[in-house]
């Protein structure tokens, strides 16, 4: 019951956060330089007034600016996200056909470089001041401070052109006409780079802060406590320090989430990986107004909904929370 | 740095071979896969234009005639054609037992539809070429005849499927043709039907079995992949993934790597009609380009040879002046402007330059365009121009063209075969006109000019026309409106196995229903 | 005699470099024989934890014992590896320690934490395992047990919490207990019932404890023998009684002088003159924001509080954690602002003062704080600390500056002191430093909060000296908070007892110390430990 | 222990001090060693390092010197590192402080905003900000400070937070200073440690922020960065490895210092502090 209504309210004040998104993002969008009309009108390689009239008045830019904002916020209220001119699709046709492949990309990112960052910091913290974890260490440090777009590349060029053995972009072979399992099988060889370049530099992170919180969490009276009981060193550190040493790891990787879906503009347009984070580049380079302030919003959103699941989490994994002492 | 690079030669020998191959006996099947680079909005033409949309939806549609790489018209949905001595009077015979992609015929009433109704609406290419037409009449099924108010030169050059597609009436007439639904699967008389388009990832087209010509097409399908990173386009062709690369999807600086792999072929052909040219804008109303001395003194600082070398692998050709090779009625008795750091600084001290800031606006097509910039921006601030380059997105390119707030930049435009059609849209006075970047953006305005454009893309015969020109491009070169910067060289890679490629002027816009595998 | 439980023969160990000294403790010996409780007392960095540490394998890194050993069952522990020690910690040794709120894992229930004990050591399956910790959970008389056993710490109250870890460390009935301080953050009335709980099972099981402190107090009672340390030597060492009543040592005499005498101050004055403070139904309320998915809860942390302050005169606020009495204070200098009642300083009302006006009226009342180390800005010399509020209320830089000099000089420092920062000085030090700027504003009223509960009994007795000897100088009023009955007894001429945010009880320091009249003044009492054996040597 | 002696303990922090200086020294010495603009054509395109004398990195596409471009990138990336975050400090600071001294509904109206711009992702906002923009170094480093204040407002609030009930501050609350006074003079002071320290890593979030901006294609067209050298290198990565090599090496190493040089101002400034770190 608490948790229904728990979620219930963090549902109600992201809304309240994600209408600001939309107004902010709305006047954003209006100070970029042309309109989607120009930028239509200059692809078709030729133009004239009379071109550019029928599409501003087709996409409502004829209209004054607040009516374009009611316009467009009355719409959202009813799930209308607009049409994409662009594009000549609804905006949420096109959204919700890319969503699923950032899903599985910073979702497989995600889980990944969480359980390596959390199984190296641990590593780390139990070697701290031997050479093993010294190089645990310096390799984290290595991958976070390389820019993700160069291991992009490079892991193009290595895996993909001189040793073959990955496919390079795309989310699956085309024209191959798999399915079932082998779709899958497909699919999976198809996210290896990607999601394991963009759960990099994360890893990094989530190594350094695991490393870091654990070190804190053996300094805890408890772990004394733990080894007067005579329980063996695995123990403590599995049960005693690592469940203390995750919440704080908990907290930093819902913010990370969000953060996930920015890095992944650069993934998928390294890897032409079929999702919103390169559907957001081309939206912005093409003025496509409706449709980047639906991706707003859905990113938005998607980070919202990881905040919650990463307070349900927490509450899970902190009892002190849930009496709310 | 004079130098014709490996790859141009390459493509000369290449071009050579091919003129004098025995043709083979071609084979039917197979599937190709190539690349669209960038995603097309749409691909009903006539409602977009772009070239990307061009290329793909060249093989859905068709218009009345095709162009050889020489320009010659060659039949396609018009069979054959006949014009009356004055000029005025234009028919067209098509051909019979032509069906949509739906199972409707093809017929008159379709052209005149396309023509009088749905491309005067929503073209504005076409209506510039339909301004000059008075009426657009069915007398048969089979026959359409064109009615001009005055004699047009390029009348018989704006037939192309790209510009002039030929759209059912039977699925258009009456309904908002934006929002019209089958938008979204596209029908059309040509070899090849849409099947599938997964957006960010492929567009996929299949075999026309009731084409109108016999065993064509020989392929069963086409696949166009979408990668939006070039590096990642040049694997796809280097891993076998696809066969084709069309012109521009991959940078300039792979071509020669990949042009060396084994059974690659790589030819230069197929944008005759098109003749992409490369100008700089600069804006003649006010700040240092306004001056004739300053414009000048650019064409002379800028190291054309060494852009086209080093950025275009040798591709292309440095322009003399406003008319390119390819361009009828060019005047090539004119003096080029060859590069000359000296004569720049002394056309600038002229003038009295004193260092005002000068901006230079790149066109933001990818990392060649960006080089170019960077080039010219540095051999501007070698003689002494204060350059700053403003980087910017095509919404912003767009804009400050459309709004003329710029003092130079980059762009590049499509001759259509014809000086009316494509080049003198730059220079005339009529076409000053805030948002478009594809009129006389740099505000030239010259009388004479104008009366002489004007008179020759009535005048009739040819021969009257190239006088008028020669004398105009006299002017222009000595005014430099615009700097002349290179007549691009697309070059389109492909297997040698892929045979019959590039059949037409337009190149792989329409190559498809020829081409086969020798596999 | 039979053989002891535990025998320290020659004990050195060494302290990493860059410390203060480089032994903890050096050649040091004793026993704990068996069915005795073995007091180690000492004052902070007098090295006393450490052997226990060490015979634990428990020594922080970097410390390592260099000479001796301790023999335990027959063995030097000192030689063991980690492996054995762990063998031996939890079964034959257990060990309790000084915090109970950071001592147990937040996140595992109390059942939970006791089986572990069963499972390091192999004791038992699954359900026996929960069986056993219920039977401790009874023994260590924590109320429900069957409930306590399904929750997590932070449901438990410090008490509770202590005896859940008294449970964990006698799960396998160790032949030794070690305890580590292990009543230093508990109130005194829960103190005195841990302190008899161990007593209790000591004899019951009848095992040996080494029981650490610092607190005389409690060596009274419950130690069999005693060993005093200082700088990590053995100043003392025999029989509890022995060494209470006749310490032979001088350093062992100065810390048993030192623990605030209860023998109760003589009546001060009769009339109590016209009150310079008076406070009349405070009352405050602190609400935690009843947040999104908790109710609000509200603390009724002062409930129509009472009571007058005379010129000159100090007056002792006592009171266990959470009795109100630090809110209290804060009320006072108006560091809170009371929900209802009022609060006059020599007849202004201090209540309603807000902003610009109660910042400019702020000089009047001042306060000492308990920490000597949080009261004072680390990055800010203490000459300047003490000026700031001088120069706060419009007094020259320099003329702030010398004052500071002066009130240095009072307070014991001397006036170079105003050039140095604070971490250059020793907590009482500090604490001295705290009590110079409290007297910088001149300021009406002073309410000192928990001002000594923070250092050692020796430097306690100076501070409190010092504050008796500024009272006589500059006739000083003093509001004390204290929870300690001890001190509040040395200071203060009147005493006002808390419990709840409610006043249980005053009246003049003697009649509430001789005759008190409330039932819960006088469990406070009672439960002073070592209150029994002074009465006897008084 | 002085300062610098805590600092030197640490090895890592060191080395990457001396790593952090010398590239300074190159930003520093660039217009010297190089005086030609690093935009000049200078030799053939393609020069693989040391295959002419005097181009000890080789040349790009253009045959322009990479070496030039590197050192004066240095200067830039690391112009655009310190102004981004100098800007960012002076949004968050002020921001954290008044939430966190005042706490109530002022903090709440202030973390709400400050949530509200955590809600957008990173990267996604700071180029829509430099698309709208439109790429300057100017416009860069607006978009950088405006997507990087937020962690510093709430480290800064926190900080504040846990500082504003320690007893020295309220003893200044006592002797009646002013709340200006408190937060400037008591409080700030005390929070500088982690702010430093977040700081010098927001630097070199900031130089690969602008790296990746850059990648896309939407770096200062008039100055030479390292995050622009790797952008127009990418094309030809397969012909030219040295190209996106070297610059991105010199950010790495950049990154790398500078993360080495903040643990080292960890542990030197704030022993116990780093845990409140996120």
């Amino acid at each position: 019951m608490l948790y229904a209504r728990l979620i219930l309210m963090r549902l109600l004040k992201a809304v309240v956060v994600l209408f600001m998104i939309v107004i902010f993002n709305f006047f954003l969008i209006q100070m970029a330089p042309g309109d989607p009309a120009a930028i239509l009108a200059g692809e078709a390689g030729a133009t004239d007034q009379e071109f550019l009239r029928q599409l501003r008045e087709r996409f409502g830019l004829d209209q004054p600016l607040y009516v374009q904002l009611w316009r467009y916020v009355s719409g959202i209220a009813m799930l209308d996200f607009g049409y994409s001119y662009r594009q000549q699709m609804p905006v949420l046709d096109l959204i919700l056909a890319r969503l699923p492949a950032t899903l599985l990309l910073t979702g497989t990112a995600f889980v990944l470089s969480l359980a390596l960052g959390i199984v190296a910091g641990s590593m780390a913290a139990a070697r701290v001041k031997k050479p093993s974890g010294s190089l645990i260490m310096a390799l984290a440090l290595i991958f976070y401070a390389t820019p993700l777009f160069w291991v992009a590349l490079m892991a193009v060029v290595l895996f993909s052109v001189y040793l073959d053995w990955l496919p390079a972009y795309g989310m699956y072979t085309v024209g191959a006409g798999l399915d079932g399992f082998a779709l899958i099988l497909d699919v999976a060889k198809h996210l290896v780079l990607p999601a394991t370049t963009l759960a990099l530099f994360f890893m990094a992170i989530y190594t350094r802060m695991t490393r870091a919180s654990m070190l804190e969490a053996s300094q805890q009276d408890y772990v004394k406590t733990a080894r007067a009981k005579g329980l063996s060193p695995r123990v403590i550190q599995r049960r005693h320090i690592l469940r203390n040493a995750l919440l704080p790891i908990i907290t930093l990787a819902g913010l990370q989430a969000g953060q996930m879906v920015g890095g992944a503009i650069l993934t998928e347009t390294v890897f032409a990986w079929p999702g919103i984070g390169r559907l957001m580049y081309e939206a912005l380079m093409q003025r496509d107004y409706n449709l980047l302030l639906g991706i707003f919003f859905f990113s938005a959103a998607l980070v919202i909904v990881f905040n919650i699941i990463t307070d349900l989490v927490y509450r899970l994994a902190d009892p002190r929370i849930k009496e709310g002492s | 740095m004079m130098m014709k690079t490996p790859l141009a030669t390459a493509i000369a020998a290449l071009a050579l071979t091919s003129t004098f191959a025995i043709a083979e006996e071609p084979k039917s099947g197979g599937t190709i896969n190539t690349i669209i680079q960038p995603e097309p909005p749409g691909l009903v033409l006539g409602m977009v234009q772009n070239a990307p949309t061009r290329v793909v939806a060249g093989n859905i549609y068709e218009g009345l005639l095709r162009y050889s790489t020489d320009l010659e018209p060659m039949p396609q949905l018009a069979e054959s054609w006949d014009v009356s001595d004055d000029g005025l009077t234009w028919t067209f015979h098509l051909r019979e037992g032509v069906l949509w992609h739906d199972g409707e015929p093809f017929t008159s009433a379709d052209v005149v539809f396309s023509a009088d109704v749905f491309h005067r609406e929503l073209n504005p290419s076409a209506r510039a070429v339909l301004q000059h037409v008075e009426s657009i009449e069915a007398t048969d099924d089979h026959t359409v005849v064109f009615t001009l108010s005055a004699p047009f030169g390029p009348f018989l050059l704006s037939f192309e499927a790209g510009t002039f597609t030929m759209v059912p009436k039977h699925l258009y007439e009456g309904t908002d043709f934006r929002d019209n639904e089958h938008n979204n699967h596209p029908i059309g008389t040509g070899a090849f039907k849409f099947e599938n388009w997964d957006r960010g990832t492929v567009i996929q087209l299949v075999r026309n079995d009731d084409y109108y010509e016999d065993d064509l097409p020989y392929l069963d399908g086409i696949n166009w992949h979408i990668i939006p990173d070039g590096a990642s386009r040049a694997v796809a062709y280097e891993n076998g993934t696809v066969d084709v690369l069309p012109n521009g999807t991959v940078e300039n600086f792979d071509i020669p790597r990949l042009a060396e792999m084994d059974n690659t072929c790589i030819t230069d052909e197929g944008h005759e009609y098109f003749s992409p040219f490369a100008m700089l804008w600069m804006n003649n109303r006010e700040g240092p380009t306004a001056d004739k001395r300053f414009r000048q003194a650019v064409m002379y600082a800028m190291d054309r040879e060494f852009a086209r070398d080093v950025l275009w692998n040798g591709l292309g050709n440095v322009p003399l002046s406003a008319f390119g090779s390819n361009a009828r009625f060019q005047n090539d008795e004119l003096e080029p402007y060859d590069h000359n750091p000296d004569r720049a600084r002394e056309l600038l001290d002229e003038m009295g330059y004193d260092g005002e800031e000068v901006r230079l606006l790149p066109l933001p097509y990818g990392e060649t365009w960006t080089r170019w910039a960077e080039a010219v921006q540095q051999n501007l601030r070698e003689v002494g121009v204060n350059v700053r380059t403003q980087s910017t997105d095509v919404g912003g390119w767009n804009q400050r063209l459309s709004e003329w707030d710029y003092d130079m930049a980059f762009t590049f435009l499509y001759q259509y075969g014809d000086p009316a059609l494509g080049i003198t849209r730059s220079y005339l006075s009529d076409n000053i006109e805030k948002g478009s970047p594809w009129n006389n953006v740099e505000g030239y305005e010259n009388e004479r000019v104008d009366e002489l454009f004007n008179e020759a893309a009535t005048a009739f015969p040819d021969e009257e026309r190239e006088a008028l020109y020669h004398e105009a491009q006299e002017i222009i070169h000595e005014d430099v409106p615009v700097g002349w910067l290179l007549e691009l060289g697309f070059p389109t890679i492909y297997r040698c196995d892929v045979k019959d490629l590039v059949t037409s002027g337009v190149g792989v816009n329409d190559g498809f229903k020829d081409a086969w595998l020798d596999r | 005699m039979s053989e002891p439980v535990l025998s320290i023969r020659g004990l050195t160990i060494a302290l990493p470099k860059g410390a203060d000294r480089p032994y903890a403790v050096e050649d040091i010996s004793y026993d704990v024989e068996r069915g005795e409780i073995m007091c180690v007392v000492g004052e902070s960095g007098s090295g006393k934890s450490m052997a226990a540490n060490a015979l634990m394998g428990l020594l922080p890194k970097g410390v390592r014992p260099t000479a001796g050993e301790v023999i335990f069952d027959g063995q030097d522990l000192l030689t063991l590896t980690e492996k054995q020690h762990r063998k031996l910690r939890g079964l034959h040794i257990g060990m309790i320690f000084q915090e109970p709120m950071t001592a147990l894992n937040p996140l595992m229930r109390v059942g939970a934490q006791i089986s572990e004990v069963f499972e390091a050591h192999g004791k038992y399956n699954g359900k026996e395992r929960q069986a056993h910790a219920l039977a401790l959970l009874e023994e260590v008389g924590i109320p429900q047990p069957d409930k306590a056993i399904r929750a997590y710490p932070f449901q438990l109250s410090g008490g509770q919490r202590q005896r859940v870890m008294i449970a964990m460390a006698l799960a396998l009935e160790p032949k030794l207990l070690i305890a580590d301080e292990p009543t230093t953050a508990l109130d005194v009335t829960t103190q005195a019932q841990i302190l008899e709980l161990i007593r209790d099972l000591q004899k019951r099981r009848g095992m040996s404890v080494m029981f650490i402190t610092h607190d005389f107090g409690v060596v009274a009672e419950v130690a069999s023998r005693v060993c005093v340390m200082r700088y990590g030597q053995i100043v003392e060492l025999g029989p509890a009684k022995e060494v209470l009543e006749n310490p032979q040592h001088e350093y062992t005499r100065a810390l048993i002088e030192a623990i605030p005498s209860n023998i109760i101050p003589e009546a001060r004055g009769g009339e109590r003159p016209a009150p310079l403070l008076e406070v009349k139904g405070l009352n405050k309320i602190f609400r935690s924001k009843g947040g999104l998915f908790k109710a609000a809860r509200e603390v009724r942390a002062l409930d129509d509080v009472s009571f007058t302050l005379a010129p000159g005169e100090t007056v002792g606020i006592v009171g266990e954690s959470g009795s109100g009495k630090s809110t209290l204070g804060r009320c006072v200098v108006r560091l809170e602002r009371p929900d209802s009642g009022t609060l006059s300083l020599s007849g202004t009302d201090f209540t309603t003062l807000t902003g610009e006006e109660l910042r400019r009226q702020r000089w009047r009342v001042q306060m000492i704080f308990q920490d000597p180390y949080a009261s004072l800005n680390p990055r800010t010399r203490v000459g300047y600390a003490i000026a700031q509020g001088p120069m706060a209320n419009g007094v020259s830089r320099d003329e702030a500056m010398k004052q500071a000099g002066e009130l240095l000089d009072l307070v014991g420092l001397g006036a170079v002191a105003v050039d140095r920062f604070p971490h250059e000085f020793s907590g009482g030090q500090r604490q001295r430093i705290g009590i110079a700027r409290a007297l910088a504003l001149n300021p009406e009223l002073i309410v000192a909060d928990e001002a000594v509960s923070a250092l050692d009994v020796s430097i306690q007795a100076q501070i409190l000296e010092l504050l008796e000897d500024l009272k006589q100088k500059l006739s000083l009023s003093l509001l004390f908070i204290t929870h300690d009955l001890r001190v509040a007894a040395q200071i203060c001429d009147y005493i006002i007892v808390m419990q709840h945010g409610r006043i249980v009880e005053q009246g003049t320091a003697e009649t509430v110390f001789l005759s008190p009249r409330e039932a819960y003044t006088r469990e406070l009492l009672e439960a002073i430990p070592g209150r029994a054996h002074e009465l006897e040597s008084a | 222990m002085s300062f610098f002696a805590r600092f030197a303990q640490n090895r890592g922090a060191l080395i990457g001090l001396i790593i952090l200086m010398t590239i300074i020294l190159m930003a520093i010495l660039a217009p010297f060693l190089y005086p030609d603009s690093p935009w000049r054509m200078v030799q053939r395109p393609f020069l693989s390092p040391m295959e002419v004398d005097g181009f000890l990195l080789g040349t790009d596409t253009m045959g322009r010197d990479v070496a030039a471009g590197i050192m004066h990138g240095a200067w830039v990336s690391l112009l655009i590192g310190l102004v981004s975050t100098t800007v960012a400090l002076a949004i968050g600071v002020p921001l954290g402080a008044i939430a966190g001294y005042y706490g109530g509904l002022i903090d709440d109206g202030l973390m709400r905003f400050t949530e509200f711009f955590q809600t957008i992702p990173n990267f996604a906002l700071a180029i829509v900000l430099v698309a709208i923009m439109q790429p300057s170094v100017t416009s860069i480093v607006l978009a950088i400070a405006i997507v990087s204040w937020p962690p510093v407002a709430r480290l800064v609030r926190a900080e504040f937070m846990s500082l504003r009930h320690r007893e020295y501050v309220e003893a200044a609350r006592l002797v009646g200073q002013t709340n200006r006074t408190i937060i400037l003079r008591q409080i700030l002071p005390n929070t500088l440690s982690p702010i430093i320290v977040l700081a010098s890593l927001m630097v070199a979030t900031a130089i690969l922020l602008e790296s990746a901006l850059s990648f896309l294609g939407l770096g200062d067209p008039n100055v030479m960065s390292w995050g622009y050298m790797i952008g127009a290198a990418r094309t030809v990565i397969r012909q030219a490895w040295w190209l996106s090599f070297f610059p991105g090496f010199a950010i790495l190493l950049t990154v790398l210092a500078l993360n080495l040089v903040g643990e080292g101002l960890d542990d030197a400034l704030n022993p116990k502090l780093s845990r409140e770190r996120s």
